[in-house]
């Protein structure tokens, strides 16, 4: 049971002459286009801009957190500005980020379709992410919102003269855009997979978008709801969560954590299927335990449901429900744990190398830890009353959002883009980039931890002088992170024309994705395949290389 | 090697304020530290056993060392391993956070009573001997101190780090929390809801002083009339008293003593009287009318504020007898504007217009 | 029709003229195309049900905190044409069904008949609907500044007692509920008959009865969902609260 | 189309269509009139029932569920499954807050 793979000769490499990239011309072959990896494409550009929107409003944030005084800006600004960040961020950039792009081109490949079930659709979502991102932008070039990216009521429906009702149907628009994303992964990871791929030949990719589809299917109509509701109080006042008219400001944290703590998972589920994929290519070697692995997805899943009152152990909640909503989150913490031991033990008797890829999911890995065990933190009880509405609270879910979904989102861009363009990034350049990400990263949401038990509030916009040290630490650690960001945006365009030809398997992985011509063809398989190995047979792949000059497709 | 001015200005302001934790100054606070530094130590544990095993191996079976990769199934044993350390560990945690976090919200019968009414973008506290503060709390040590709190408007939230505690401040909803302050000195207080505009300005100081300073401060800054009193110069001018009169005959049940009891409501089930109850009685008579008396309560909505809510609780809180409110009934029917109004059931309420058309229509005590 | 065994790649390739036209280029059989667009209908109805889930859950939690203003507001509700409007919306979710029936056995009449029938059904429930909204109206039983407290009495008391003020304000509530729940209800048959129109126009033409019966088939789910959302509303707003609780 | 469980497709013919809509107006019928008589507790719980059942047949019936694949009942299945996580958690919250505070 050993396996040597020898990654192939580039120097041999030549781009197709034919692929989805230049089938057809023009942008009506874009704008309209069913294909599934044209509209990764137009995805990974739009939410490459709201990255760096949202993240232009967080070096100010963390500019203006330089100094304990509130000078930079005014209060109303930083609190438009911290909402802006939230809602962005959240809307969309993490919630598309991996599914929409990376998800969006090799999940019909992966399971060896021609395209997504329901191409159409597929667009649909995509222009309804960007319909929503208009009413986003609109309200910010109008003077932007202050709710914070809660909408917390009666804050949101009757204290604010903002755009709040613009904001709230720009992320219900964008919610649709994400409910038809999930549902298009659903039917075609049921319907669409190809003779021979069963489910436990399918990739964890697959697992993991799979699970993720479910939460955004069931999770986000309920978002939309609580947000009409919300419209409808602020425009015609009907009491159903203003306290003075009967109604309960509890009901809208129920409803709106009902989806926003599922939303989570929707976040970071797909980048652990990414970081599945990687640690799995660069060892040459099976994922450890398939099945525990596939399985924590789903359970994760299934749990994410059940936990969302720990957003609201401190508001009031009854004690008995607390209590459950507490023991479920502990039980949701263990998936999470199975998976970061799983990959671990993946890299046991491998044959590694540490490229790009694999560089982010070892930050993805310890990033992540961290972030995960700070979240138990959270889910007791007792730590949770002195330790949320703190910085502590933004340090755990910047640790898991930014430290491990960002980490997995560069990983998988990296991994699949010389799939997706058909040339190498350069790669000491990306190896460098992802070390400064990772530095950056713990210099800017480390002390952010330390300070957050000192009892630093969170959105404060001035703060007691004794703070300062850990949040010039904070800041100074954003502008490394910044500028690992930035990186990317340099050499990633510049690969475009000057990279390397990747040819159609420079890893040696084995997903499906791998084995047709890069860039691939528009219908991606001229015939559709037959799977007869199992997902990350690397004895399969030896034996195919050994046997095979040039590749499929 | 020279060190610019503003580095070392720097290292020092850092040295000086080098903590890691804030103040111990509460009776709860080395409990919630010492479950900190447990869950610290798993985390770093968790952590160190990832680093290790991802470094380990990134050294050990790097492609130069290991050109060969063994395909391995998987381990059902080692899985179960990693699955059931974890949840033995969480379950821990579970407990250990359970047991705090009662020991937190559930406060001692003996505690001293302080309201607190939250509001954009300012904190005021009510002292029951009527010392009324803002942005700031006064609070003798060693002696466990219940805070009563609510909203005027949207969510806030009460959070005092040195003493670890903090519960959101609800609008129309009493929330409560206590501490045993333990340290005399100045401590931080936050707002930590985001609550719009000056949200970062909803700041104040908590001070804890020694029980004998405590008693000087309360001397001397208060407002001349306790709470109770505010309370009761507020039932009489709201007419409460014509129909809570204590006597046999009265529309509305006595009051006195009600406070802390058990009561029989219309709809068969009992709730004990507490705070929120008598804020909820007043304000949403119907869902809260005791078994034997009509629904003829009107609603006082809108009409008192928070503050003389709190008033009309702590009065009734102390009535022990029946004596004051005759006093007040009394009194109030002496004042010649007065007289009519508290004996037609409508006194000078603003806008109880439908009380007035449902008053009339319902026999004084009907039986369901 | 099945023949999804295990099809290679080169078979496969071959057959691909022979496909009818409607079958689109990214699926291999028509019994494929077909399941995958009813198991993404299915996926898309889910959503709906969680979507009207959140307004059902306000109704339950209010109806249980204010119990006696749910009552007296459901008691102002017409039963009889609740009751005329759950049957004609029965009747509609069968002619629609028949629909279906027909486009299955290429029965383009048949197909025109009953989609007509649907459309008819459907604007006469809109009617009456529209026939409620308008005596609300009138008795000022639409929440907001005009909204009238005088016609709700206590439930539990036979003597029409009127229901205590600051109750009787809660029956704002329970109708803002009902017409957001009615009206998201009513906002899903306007769109479904929309569409109705549409497909009657493509049916008349010949559409849907040439064997490729799947949008047919999953605008009748669509059509039978609202149904459903219905056959709970009605319950819940017109009958359930009828008698009080003891 | 890997998927073993496709079923032929069932058509569903008028008689059976018939059928249910007798049943579903019976059922109307019956919990309007249930709804006049007085039966306390149960009376919500008849409407609710009677609900249930018809919408139970509607969706086995006129929606093909019963003909359809085991995937198609456990996606049905899923969405009240979750309808009924959304209610009964969050009402579990309100119900037992009125227990106190232990």
């Amino acid at each position: 049971m050993s396996t040597i793979v020898t990654l192939p000769n580039q120097e041999e490499a030549r781009l197709p002459k034919l692929s989805y990239l230049n089938s057809e011309y023009g942008l009506k072959s874009w704008l309209l286009t069913g294909d599934h990896k044209r509209i990764a494409m137009l995805y990974l550009i739009s939410i490459t801009f709201f990255f760096f929107l949202g993240g232009a409003f967080a070096g100010v944030i963390r500019l203006e957190l330089l100094t304990p005084q509130p000078d930079l800006v005014a209060s109303d600004t930083y609190n438009k500005l911290f909402t802006m960040h939230g809602v962005i961020m959240i809307f969309l950039f993490l919630v598309p980020s991996v599914p929409a792009t990376v998800g969006n081109f090799v999940i019909p490949i992966m399971v060896g379709a021609k395209d997504l079930a329901f191409p159409k659709i597929n667009l649909l979502s995509w222009y309804l992410y960007v319909a929503g991102a208009c009413f986003l932008v609109y309200a910010l070039l109008n003077g932007g919102v202050d709710t914070g990216w809660t909408f917390t009521t009666p804050l949101s429906t009757h204290y604010l003269n903002t755009h709040v009702i613009t904001a709230a149907m720009g992320v219900f628009i964008a919610g649709f855009s994400s409910i038809f994303t999930g549902l298009n992964f659903i039917v075609t990871i049921h319907r669409m997979r190809c003779p021979g791929m069963t489910w436990f030949r399918l990739p964890l990719f697959c697992w993991s978008h799979y699970a993720a589809s479910i939460l955004m299917v069931l999770g986000t109509p309920v978002l939309a709801i609580t947000l009409v509701l919300v419209m409808l109080e602020r425009t015609v006042g009907i009491g159903v969560f203003d306290p003075t008219k009967g109604g309960d400001p509890l009901l809208f944290q129920h409803l709106f954590w009902f989806y926003s703590h599922p939303a989570v998972y929707i976040m970071i589920l797909p980048g652990m299927g990414v970081i599945s994929e990687v640690i799995s290519t660069f060892s040459r070697k099976r994922v450890f335990g398939y099945t525990a692995v596939a399985f924590s997805s789903v359970a994760i899943a299934v749990f994410g449901f059940f936990v969302w009152a720990h957003h609201m152990f401190i508001m009031g909640v009854s004690n008995y429900s607390a209590l459950v909503f507490s023991l479920l989150t502990m039980l949701v913490a263990v998936p999470s744990a199975i998976k970061i031991f799983n990959w671990a033990a993946t890299l046991y008797k491998g044959s590694l190398t540490f490229e790009t890829p694999m560089l982010y999911a070892f930050g993805f890995m310890g990033l992540f830890t961290i972030g995960g065990l700070t979240g138990v933190f959270l889910g007791s009880l007792g730590m949770d009353i002195h330790l949320t509405e703190t910085y502590f609270i933004v340090a755990h879910f910047h640790f898991v959002m930014v430290g491990g979904m960002l980490m997995a989102y560069l990983a998988g861009v990296h991994f699949w883009w010389p799939k997706m363009t058909g040339r190498m990034y350069p790669e000491s350049m990306s190896q460098l980039a992802a070390v400064t990400t990772f530095i950056g990263f713990i210099l800017t949401f480390f002390p952010q931890f330390i300070v957050g038990y000192l009892g630093m509030p969170r959105r404060y916009h001035a703060y007691p002088p004794e703070f300062q040290v850990l949040n010039v630490l904070s800041t100074a650690g954003a502008t490394v992170l910044g500028i690992g960001y930035l990186l990317p945006m340099l050499y990633m365009p510049w690969s475009l024309k000057y990279g390397k030809i990747a040819g159609s398997n420079p890893w040696q992985a084995t997903g499906l994705e791998w084995q047709i011509q890069s860039p691939p063809l528009t219908e991606n398989f001229v015939d559709i395949p037959v799977m007869d190995h199992e997902a990350y047979d690397y004895e399969w792949l030896a034996h195919k290389t050994e046997h095979e000059v040039t590749t499929v497709g | 090697m020279h060190i610019s001015p503003v580095l070392w200005q720097f290292l020092v302001h850092w040295l000086t304020n080098s903590a890691l934790f804030p103040p111990e100054a509460s009776a709860i606070s080395p409990y919630m530290d010492a479950f900190y530094f447990f869950l610290c130590a798993i985390s770093a544990v968790g952590l160190i056993a990832v680093a290790i095993l991802v470094f380990g191996f990134s050294i050990l079976y790097r492609k130069e060392k290991s050109p060969v990769a063994t395909q391995i199934e998987g381990s059902t044993l080692l899985e179960a391993t990693w699955t059931i350390i974890p949840l033995a560990l969480f379950m821990i945690c579970f407990v250990w956070g359970a047991l705090l976090y009662f020991r937190i919200y559930n406060p001692p019968t003996n505690a001293m009573n302080i309201y607190i009414v939250g509001k954009q973008w300012m904190w005021k506290a009510e002292h029951p001997g009527g010392q009324h503060e803002i942005d700031s709390l006064h609070i003798p040590i060693n002696r466990p101190v219940q805070l009563t709190m609510i909203s005027q408007d949207v969510f806030h939230s009460f959070s005092i780090p040195a003493f670890r505690v903090k519960r959101e401040v609800i609008p129309g909803r009493y929330s409560t929390v206590w501490f045993e302050a333990t340290a005399t000195g100045t401590y931080h207080l936050f707002c930590t809801q985001y609550c719009g505009t000056d949200h970062s300005a909803m700041i104040g100081e908590v001070v804890a002083m020694t029980p004998d300073d405590y008693q000087k401060w309360a001397a001397g800054s208060t407002s001349g009339a306790s709470l109770a009193q505010n309370g009761e110069r507020l039932f009489a001018s709201l007419g409460c008293n014509s129909c809570h009169s204590g006597e046999a005959t009265a529309r509305g049940p006595n009051l006195s003593q009600v406070y802390g009891s058990r009561l029989q409501l219309a709809d068969g089930s009992t709730v004990t009287a507490n705070d929120a109850f008598l804020r909820e009685a007043i304000l949403n008579p119907s869902t809260h009318v005791m078994q034997g008396y009509a629904p003829i309560m009107p609603t006082y909505q809108g009409q008192v504020s928070e503050e003389g809510l709190i008033d009309l609780v702590e009065y009734i809180k102390n009535l022990n007898s029946n004596y004051r409110i005759q006093q007040t009934l009394t009194t109030s029917q002496l004042a010649p504007g007065q007289a009519g109004a508290s004996s037609s059931g409508t006194p000078q309420v603003n806008g109880p217009a439908r009380a007035g058309r449902t008053a009339p229509s319902v026999p004084g005590t009907v039986n369901q | 029709m099945d023949s999804h065994a295990i099809v290679t790649g080169q078979e496969q390739h071959e057959e691909h003229e022979e496909h009818p036209a409607y079958l689109r280029h990214h699926f291999v059989t028509v019994e494929q195309q077909r399941e995958t667009a009813s198991f993404g209908m299915w996926l898309f109805l889910l959503t709906e049900i969680m979507f009207f889930g959140g307004l059902f859950m306000a109704y339950l939690l209010y109806r249980n905190w204010y119990y006696d203003a749910f009552v007296a507001g459901s008691n102002t509700l017409g039963i009889g044409l609740g009751t005329t409007n759950t049957a004609v919306l029965i009747l509609s979710s069968f002619t629609m069904a028949m629909g279906v029936y027909s486009a299955e056995t290429r029965n383009r009449k048949g197909l025109v008949t009953f989609l007509s029938l649907t459309i008819l059904l459907g604007l006469v429930f809109l009617g009456i609907k529209s026939k409620e909204y308008h005596d609300k109206y009138v008795e000022h039983h639409i929440p907001g500044a005009s909204f009238s407290v005088e016609d709700f009495v206590h439930p539990a008391d036979k003597r029409d007692v009127p229901l205590a003020p600051d109750m009787a304000q809660h029956a704002q509530l329970f109708f803002f509920l009902y017409f957001a729940m009615t009206g998201m209800h009513a906002l899903h048959m306007v769109i479904g008959i929309s569409i109705l129109f549409f497909l009657l126009y493509h049916a008349w033409h010949g559409a849907y009865t040439n064997g490729h019966t799947s949008t047919i088939d999953n605008f009748g789910l669509y059509w039978h969902f609202v149904d459903i959302v219905w056959i709970f509303l009605f319950p819940l707003l017109y009958l359930i609260s009828r008698h009080p609780l003891k | 189309m890997s998927t073993p469980t496709e079923h032929e497709h069932h058509v569903v013919g008028p008689k059976t269509y018939g059928a249910i809509l007798a049943a579903l107006l019976v059922l109307t019928a019956t919990t309007t009139g249930v709804a006049y008589l007085d039966m306390g507790v149960f009376n919500p719980i008849a409407a609710l029932g009677i609900a249930c059942l018809k919408a139970v047949l509607v969706i086995l019936f006129f929606m093909h569920i019963r003909y359809s694949s085991k995937l198609m009942m456990l996606t049905v299945g899923a969405g009240f499954f979750t309808f009924i996580v959304l209610i009964t958690m969050t009402l579990s919250d309100y119900i037992s807050r009125n227990w106190g505070l232990w």
